[in-house]
């Protein structure tokens, strides 16, 4: 590898990487048009419930719980895959991580913050949120710190500041590079930005020690946030929910739907923004194969699932297991099954895994198949648990659909702006990837 | 320096929203001192005449409310007191149509809070430990916002139940 | 590095030529030197002086502020005002632990970031030398030396490979 | 009768407290007497700041002993209903109502009557009246043959008073001592709902099933649809609608054999009841014969026994045969002066609808000028609507006497506002010698006129007015209390009289003992018995009567609305009951809308498969909600009383409520019917539980708050001055709903409506679940459990969910944020959640209790024991320097049950009642496994293992 050829490799990344920060195509604002509508229908909807009341969902007793909370748990899963390919696979070395490891930074940060709007949503009496901020007040009342919500509070909060911290500090040698190619107001706001960034070896070596300290830290906070909002369930005594094995199974869940996640954004991207060369099909191979991984460890957990409630001889967990599988939710669980369990087992074929248009679609069937479990683990549960009596059904009404869909819009246009302002694969990442560094025997 | 004003510009904003909401939210707050149909003196009652506050609020302790007097003990004196003075007129206008006098409400808890003054009253507390130096004042001034914190901090200090179902009901 | 006297900067085209330009300034006993790159170099470390890493114990001290930041919280406001809930204890320290620890590694990453910003001058206080083609392709370095050294310092640095040697631009980055 | 009393001068109707002493912000409680049905039971009404919040039954009362149903209680909502008529109402020229004046009214009842011939009638068309108006009405018609009242009550008793006259001679409904009772057999009574005085007969009824001296009556009912009392039997037969008939002469006939009777009276009944084989009944009724056998010797060997008959059966062509068989029975039993006495006669007489068909043809026949029309609703019960109609269009002028609209308002010229039975001084005697008192409980707040008065200066503007009506009734009211027969003990001083009433809630002179003897006359109403229902396969009508609308008057009560049908659990609507064995021959499911014909045209109407109903009956609930809050509403496709064909018991001259065949003519639409009981499968969940009387001597003792966990994380926490716990024996409990009804009331809870049910949105705090266990139905009372690990507490992230010192799990409304976790978490799902801000239509709010916060949306609220009361006495303790005694603070469904099934007290001192019930050995907690250590311990139900099984709810 000659000099030159190196210069002209790193100018050609940067020049094929920033190219989504020029001036927007038409596509670009025909996408940003339809998910400005969708988030517009989603505000729309829940003004009714600001208006209204949140009444104007499905929601009912048994089932106070329903498609929100099923959202926030569907958005805070797919936060998850953005730190684990980052920081887990940062740690483990896995260099393939490089050149998509800053939308799936990115897909976090979005996904969280998506994510965090849900329980403000689905409150009765969002205008006193705040009751839930532990912060010194008059009336000398504190949060119930007991409460699995308020740990979800502080997990998602602290995901939401480490995820941003971890996403911005990666980004910060990349925007200095747009800094110096831009000019006028531009250059200034990412000036503000980049901090300063030189570039010196001494902000090197302290940069490196820091993305590695901070995905030591995000790892096991990833482990940690799905755990969390795995208790919401497992800490309560509802049968379906109340299981120890929730938090792994959470966690891979969460895993499963941000891999599937990353594919569904990532293919349309690599071909639209022309990343072929920097996205290769040696990287949806690696996906598939997490796919596998995670899908199987799933479907191990339905397994358990049912096997334990079984075994228990509880009949209120037999009763609440028997009735995800043939009741009145049956069928989403059949869909379930087949989207989580049996359609990415396919991928096994090498054949099938680099089949692009397969992938994507058994990727779009994780996405749904996912937020289908937690829908049906939600939902099922609740409807039927401990009194007969006071069994019942729900089903989202369209303002919870229209959230639900406002929600997607939310992420999309998010996830949009951030590809505009900045760059979407970690280029200095990419750039040290063509040399050949210490211990790493002549990859790339 | 424009680094600077910048952040300060950001900051300023997030400021001003906080600012127009809390300004927004003390707009709703009932005044301090309302505005009332007849210019009731109090210090002139309690400090030239010597009366007691139980004589006109007469239920403070035998029930929750304290209680506004009608304008039948009013006029017990003012048949034949001060009948010429404007305030006074009004009041017998008021007795003599039979209408109650709309008094404005100074001091309200809100709807959730179950207070009572007997009970208060009775523990040996002062009226104006709560409604403040009433005797001295013309029309009434709230001197508390009848907020949680106030009656907490003064449970607090007396060691009088804290119990969240001593007060909300 | 406040070092007041002159600097003379160096671009290269690539890291290999840069390493080798060091080399030879330290062989002719410039030891103050600052490279400037738009990929981390490690194999650097060694030649160029290291500050003492910090940011560890950043991290080490938030962490540990942060979890006891966090069960502290709890256990003071519990005991502040102790309210029955559950049949539990005000201290149900079991209940505890998952906030203990997400202050935990909330503080750890928050003093992390903070060390870094600290540690490697961000956001400058100061203006600094900088080349701008550092943050796409470019490889510099930044010797500091005495007024009478520069030609023979443009002569070596040239001879390893550098494209051009001259003053820096002094401005700020940021 | 009864010598009369001393008349004592001077009684002045007067309030205990006078006005001018009441305080704001102190509860006052005011005794007066129910007129939601002529039972009469006595009540209290709670008044915070001059309106009346709350309606109980008055514990000193003779008639219902502290219970009041929640028909009763929803009498506030009447009294403050948005249908009240405000102002006199006249009928203008284009037939629309036009408020008006008093004395406009006056005047043009003056004119319109004027030119009416000295022959036409006046007629008074009223609901029961006792007491002062009944004395008032007699002496308006003992004035002058034109002057008449009629009283019309759709459950007119008729055929047991005419039975009782042939046999004993009195034409009188006697009272039932079921406390007394060792065996109970009705035919067809649904004496726990509707039936005579329900409230009383179930305060009986639950003492006779004290379990612990294993004495426990065995109560057997007969019936062809599920009504609760058949719920509640220990044997229940379900037999064709008709045939009880048959099965009560075949038992009295197998038990004239022993019975002490002159031998040609003997003979006389041997004759007339020959024909009545227990064979023949039994293969009518489709019941074995031994049944029948068994039922007649254990009416003869468990005694003291009862058997009674009523409710649809009660209202055939062979109705006072039915009652003659039951008197023999009873007679041959020697209940007698035991289980039934004629000591305090129910019920005065009631117009019956032979002598309603006169009336009718008097106005056709255009002899009636002037109709005067006092709280009933005669096109209600008619069953043939468009007849009365036009003869009531022949009368010149028809006046309406009401204090709330009803579905006929409309057809009357003039529309008087009466005075609420809350708002207004009287005196009621629905039991002979039980005088109640009724005394205004707020100012009423309408243009309205006690009743009583509006009809004596209705008769003064009348012309030919000749009787001597009281021109003030008030001053005739005093005059009725002054002179109270029979009265001999009580004190001279009226003063101290007056104080006494008003204290107790009446005056009860000391029981008449009356002796009977049979009269073998009385075996003609058997003898000329034709069994009237033909069965060919068709199906019959059946229209009853239920707990929550009565008979029809209780409509437009929102808590009545929203109470679920103890048995089929559905709100609201009023469905066609029918068997599944009807479904399936009619393919159709519950909700379908069904088009029946009968000979009067069509009944369509939403049908409920409900088992226990017999294969050939329809049975349909009298009353229908409507969303106007009129009185009497009923939906005209499916209004049972105007199908029936109009057939006559010709002893008693009472209608006929059975024989009307139906056809089913095909499923038209559907309208999903609001069941609020998710499933009724408990499938091994132990949630109700029940236990045979045999078993109950061999259970351990039991332990509250089973500990389940030898480990705890946690230390126990203690309750340092009171440990608030409730004991709900299922063993007594109806589930009758008047605890589920009395908890909207006193805690504000809201009517959601229809819709909202449907969605499961009830906020009902109380319900009344209904499981089958071991084939025993069980009604369980489920509310909040107050449990000691509350699973909702520990989940709420800002302590709005918090336990008290006290051992309540408390909810903090103004805390809350609606994250509705605590819901979740409940596994009780007692938690309800204000979807939406609720409004009620004024002046309903007004009936609210201060005392309790009015939830708005977003908040999640429960049961919190009725908390707002054990602060209430706990003040009051504290002002009078005390502990709190035991049985002072009652919660509303405990106050308001009839049988005394919910006791709640404080655990902490040992020798409250509900501490030492804690320890029965029937005690179980509900889902105890969870560890949730519920302050409620629930007492088995005790059924006797030899009784009847129910598979299906």
């Amino acid at each position: 590898m000659t000099n030159e050829h190196t210069r002209d490799r790193f100018e050609q990344i940067d020049r094929l990487v920033l190219r989504s920060l020029l001036r927007p195509g038409k596509l670009y604002i025909a996408f940003s048009a339809v998910v400005l509508v969708c988030l517009g229908l989603g505000v729309f909807a829940y003004s009714r419930i600001i208006t209204v009341a949140i009444g104007v969902t499905g929601k009912n007793n048994p089932v106070h719980w329903g498609a929100l909370i099923t959202n926030f748990v569907f958005w805070v899963g797919l936060a998850h895959s953005g730190t684990l390919i980052s920081a887990i696979l940062y740690l483990f070395r896995a260099r393939w991580r490089t050149s998509i490891n800053r939308i799936a930074e990115a897909m976090t940060v979005v996904a969280i913050m998506t994510a965090g709007l849900f329980p403000l949503v689905h409150m009765g009496r969002v205008w006193r949120a705040y009751y839930l901020v532990p912060y010194p007040n008059s009336r000398e009342l504190w949060p119930n710190f007991r409460s699995p919500l308020l740990w979800d509070v502080f997990a998602i909060t602290t995901y939401m500041l480490v995820s941003i911290m971890f996403f911005y500090v990666g980004l910060i040698p990349d925007l200095a590079t747009v800094r110096d190619r831009s000019n006028g107001l531009v250059k200034k706001v990412y000036s503000l930005l980049s901090l300063g960034w030189r570039g010196s070896n001494r902000q090197w070596h302290h940069y490196e020690t820091t993305y590695l300290l901070l995905a030591a830290l995000a790892t096991p906070l990833v482990i940690s946030v799905h755990s969390v909002v795995s208790w919401d369930f497992a800490v309560s005594l509802v049968p379906g929910w109340h299981s120890t094995i929730f938090a792994p199974y959470f966690v891979a869940g969460a895993i499963f739907s941000g891999c599937a996640m990353i594919i569904v954004i990532l293919m349309p991207m690599r071909k639209f923004l022309g990343l072929e060369n920097l996205i290769e099909p040696l990287h949806f191979s690696m996906l598939c194969k997490m796919l596998i991984f995670m899908s199987l460890i799933i479907t191990y957990s339905y397994f358990s699932e049912f096997f334990v409630a079984w075994y228990s001889g509880n009949v209120f967990e037999q009763h609440s297991f028997y009735n995800r599988a043939f009741g009145f939710y049956s069928p989403l669980f059949w869909v379930m099954v087949l989207c989580n369990s049996i359609l990415p087992i396919t991928l096994f074929s090498a054949r099938l895994r680099s089949n692009m248009i397969y992938v994507y679609v058994v990727a779009v069937c994780v996405v749904i198949g996912m937020w289908l479990e937690r829908f049906v683990i939600i939902v099922s549960s609740l409807s039927q648990d401990y009194d007969p009596y006071a069994w019942g059904q729900y089903w989202p009404s369209i303002v919870e659909w229209g959230i639900t869909l406002g929600s997607f819009g939310m992420f999309f246009f998010m996830f949009g702006m951030l590809t505009r302002i900045f760059p979407v694969v970690a280029m200095g990442e990419v750039k040290s990837q063509l040399r050949p560094g210490p211990g790493d025997a002549g990859h790339a | 320096m424009k680094t600077i004003a910048i952040y300060v510009v950001i900051v300023a904003w997030f400021a001003a929203v906080v600012v127009a909401v809390a300004a927004f939210g003390l707009m709703q707050e009932p005044s301090m001192r309302p505005k009332q149909p007849i210019e009731y003196p109090h210090h002139t009652h309690v400090q030239d005449v010597g009366m007691q506050c139980l004589d006109c609020h007469r239920y403070a302790e035998k029930s929750i409310y304290a209680t506004i007097p009608g304008t039948d003990i009013c006029m017990g004196c003012h048949e034949s007191v001060a009948t010429d003075k404007p305030e006074i007129i009004k009041l017998t206008e008021a007795y003599r149509s039979g209408k109650p006098v709309g008094w404005v409400r100074v001091y309200q808890v809100k709807p959730h809070v179950y207070f009572s003054h007997k009970r208060h009253v009775l523990s040996g507390m002062k009226c104006q430990e709560c409604h403040g130096p009433v005797e001295q004042m013309t029309t009434v001034q709230r001197v508390t916002d009848l907020g949680m914190g106030w009656c907490v901090k003064c449970h607090r200090t007396r060691g009088a139940p804290r119990e969240c179902d001593t007060c909300h009901k | 590095m406040r070092d007041k006297r002159p600097i003379l900067l160096a671009v290269f085209s690539s890291p290999q030529e840069l390493t080798e330009g060091i080399n030879s300034m330290l062989r002719s006993g410039h030891k103050t030197m600052e490279a400037l790159s738009p990929i981390p170099l490690p194999e650097l470390e060694d030649l160029l002086h290291q500050p003492t890493d910090i940011v560890r114990w950043f991290a080490l001290g938030g962490c540990i502020v942060g979890g006891v930041f966090g069960m502290a919280l709890q256990a003071l406001t519990v005991l502040h005002w102790p309210l029955l809930v559950g049949g539990k204890p005000p201290l149900s320290w079991p209940a505890f632990v998952v906030i203990g620890f997400e202050m935990a590694i909330l503080f750890g990453a928050l003093a992390t970031l903070a060390g870094f910003m600290l540690s490697a001058k961000l956001p400058p206080i100061a203006k600094e030398h900088y080349h701008i083609g550092c943050s796409q392709s470019d490889f510099a370095l930044l010797v500091w030396h005495h007024e009478l050294d520069y030609a023979s310092i443009e002569i070596q640095l040239k001879a390893v490979g550098a494209r051009e040697v001259r003053l820096p631009e002094t401005e700020a980055p940021g | 009768m009864a010598p009369v009393g001393r008349a004592r001068a001077g009684v002045i109707l007067k309030h205990l407290i006078p006005e001018e002493d009441i305080i704001p912000g102190v509860s006052y409680w005011l005794n007066s007497t129910c007129s939601e049905c002529p039972a009469g039971c006595g009540v209290k009404v709670r008044l915070r700041e001059g309106n009346a919040v709350k309606i109980e039954g008055n514990e000193n009362h003779p008639v219902n002993h502290g219970g009041l149903c929640a028909r009763g209680q929803s009498a506030l909502q009447a009294l403050y209903s948005p249908a009240r008529i405000q102002t006199p109402l006249r009928r203008n020229a284009g037939g629309r109502m036009d408020p008006t004046g008093w004395k406009d009214a006056f005047d043009l009842i003056a004119r319109s009557t004027s030119a009416s011939g000295s022959s036409e009638k006046v007629v008074v068309v009223t609901s029961q009246v006792t007491g002062a108006m009944r004395a008032m009405l007699e002496r308006f018609a003992a004035g002058s043959p034109k002057f008449n009242f009629f009283v019309c009550e759709p459950l007119d008793y008729a055929p047991v008073a005419a039975a009782n006259k042939l046999c004993f001679g009195l034409e009188a409904v006697p009272t039932y001592s079921f406390d007394k009772a060792r065996t109970i057999v009705s035919f067809g009574a649904d004496f726990l709902e509707t039936w005579l005085s329900p409230v009383s007969n179930a305060h009986g009824y639950a003492i006779s099933r004290n379990p612990t001296n294993g004495a426990m009556s065995r109560m057997i009912q007969f019936e062809s649809y599920m009504s609760l009392t058949g719920a509640n039997a220990d044997e229940r037969y379900c037999c064709p609608p008709g045939v009880e008939t048959l099965v009560a002469l075949s038992i009295a006939s197998r038990m004239l054999s022993g019975t002490a009777l002159p031998a040609s009276e003997w003979e006389t009944w041997r004759s007339a009841l020959r024909p009545f084989t227990i064979e023949r009944a039994a293969k009518a009724a489709g019941v074995p014969p031994q049944v029948l056998e068994q039922v007649a010797d254990r009416l003869r060997s468990q005694t003291p026994s009862l058997a009674l008959a009523g409710g649809p059966s009660s209202h055939s062509t062979c109705a006072t045969a039915l009652q003659v068989a039951v008197n023999l029975i009873n007679f041959s039993a020697g209940g007698y002066g035991k289980t039934l006495t004629f000591d305090r006669a129910e019920h005065a007489p009631v117009g019956t609808y032979s002598q309603l068909l006169d009336l009718v043809e008097d106005m056709e026949a255009g002899r009636v000028s002037t109709l005067i029309v006092h709280e009933c609703n005669p096109l209600f019960a008619f069953p043939e609507p468009e007849r009365l109609k036009t003869a009531m269009k022949r009368a010149p002028l028809k006046i309406q006497l009401a204090s709330v609209r009803d579905s006929a308002s409309e057809s009357y010229d003039i529309v008087l506002p009466a005075l609420h039975w809350l708002e207004r001084w009287d005196k009621v005697e629905s039991r002979s010698g039980v005088y109640s008192l009724q005394q205004p409980v707020i100012k009423p707040w309408c243009d309205a006129r006690h009743a009583g008065q509006a009809l004596s200066d209705i008769m003064a503007v009348l012309p030919d007015h000749t009787t001597r009506m009281p021109e003030d009734y008030q001053q005739f009211l005093r005059e009725r209390w002054e002179n109270i027969p029979g009265d001999r003990s009580a004190s001279e001083d009226s003063d101290d009289f007056w104080k006494q009433v008003l204290t107790d809630g009446g005056y009860w002179a000391p029981p008449v003992s009356r002796k009977v003897t049979l009269n073998a006359r009385a075996a003609e109403a058997i003898s000329d018995f034709a069994p009237m229902v033909s069965l060919s396969g068709e199906h019959v009508l059946l229209p009853v009567t239920t707990v929550r609308y009565g008979d029809g008057r209780q409509t437009g009560r929102p808590w009545l609305y929203e109470m679920p049908d103890p048995i089929t659990l559905i709100v609201w609507d009023t469905p066609l009951l029918i068997s599944l064995g009807t479904s399936k021959k009619w393919n159709c499911q519950s909700g379908d809308i069904v088009r029946l014909k009968c000979d009067k045209g069509f009944l369509e109407a939403p049908v409920y498969v409900q088992s226990g109903t017999h294969d050939a009956v329809v049975a349909v609930s009298l009353g229908a909600p409507s969303d106007k809050y009129a009185s009497f509403y009923f939906e005209p496709a499916n209004h049972p009383l105007h199908r029936l064909r109009g057939d006559i018991d010709k002893f008693s001259g009472a209608l006929s409520w059975v024989g009307t065949p139906l056809t089913f003519e095909g499923v038209t639409g559907h309208n999903r019917l609001a069941r609020l009981q998710g499933s009724g499968r408990q499938d091994g969940r132990g949630i109700a539980q029940t236990i045979a009387t045999t078993e109950v001597g061999k259970l351990g003792k039991a332990s509250r708050r089973p500990a389940t966990l030898e480990f705890d994380l946690y230390p126990k926490h203690e309750h340092p001055v009171h440990d608030w716990g409730m004991v709900i024996d299922l063993s007594v409990c109806i589930g009758c709903g008047a605890c589920a009804v009395a908890c909207y009331a006193e805690n504000n809870v809201h009517v959601v409506g229809k819709n909202e049910c449907l969605r499961g949105r009830e906020q009902s705090w109380l319900r009344i679940e209904r499981f089958i266990d071991k084939g025993r139905t069980v009604f369980l009372p489920a509310l909040c459990q107050q449990c000691e690990h509350a699973p909702c507490e520990t989940v709420c992230p800002v302590y709005a969910a918090v336990h008290s010192s006290e051992g309540l799990d408390v909810q903090v409304y103004n805390r809350c944020v609606g994250t509705r976790y605590c819901a979740n978490n409940c596994p009780y799902k007692v938690r309800r959640f204000n979807w939406f801000t609720y409004k009620v239509d004024p002046p309903l709010e007004k009936q609210f209790n201060p005392d309790v916060f009015v939830r708005t949306r977003g908040i999640m609220e429960k049961c919190t024991f009725c908390i707002q009361r054990i602060r209430e006495h706990k003040e009051i303790a504290k002002d009078e320097k005390r502990r709190l005694r035991d049985g002072e603070v009652v919660p509303a469904c405990a106050q308001s049950c009839p049988t005394g099934a919910i006791r709640f007290g404080d655990l902490k001192d040992p020798a409250s009642q509900v501490s030492k019930q804690m320890d029965d050995p029937r005690g179980y907690a509900i889902l105890a496994e969870l560890n949730t250590q519920p302050s409620i311990l629930y007492l088995k139900r005790v059924y006797h293992a030899d009784g009847t099984v129910t598979e299906t709810l």
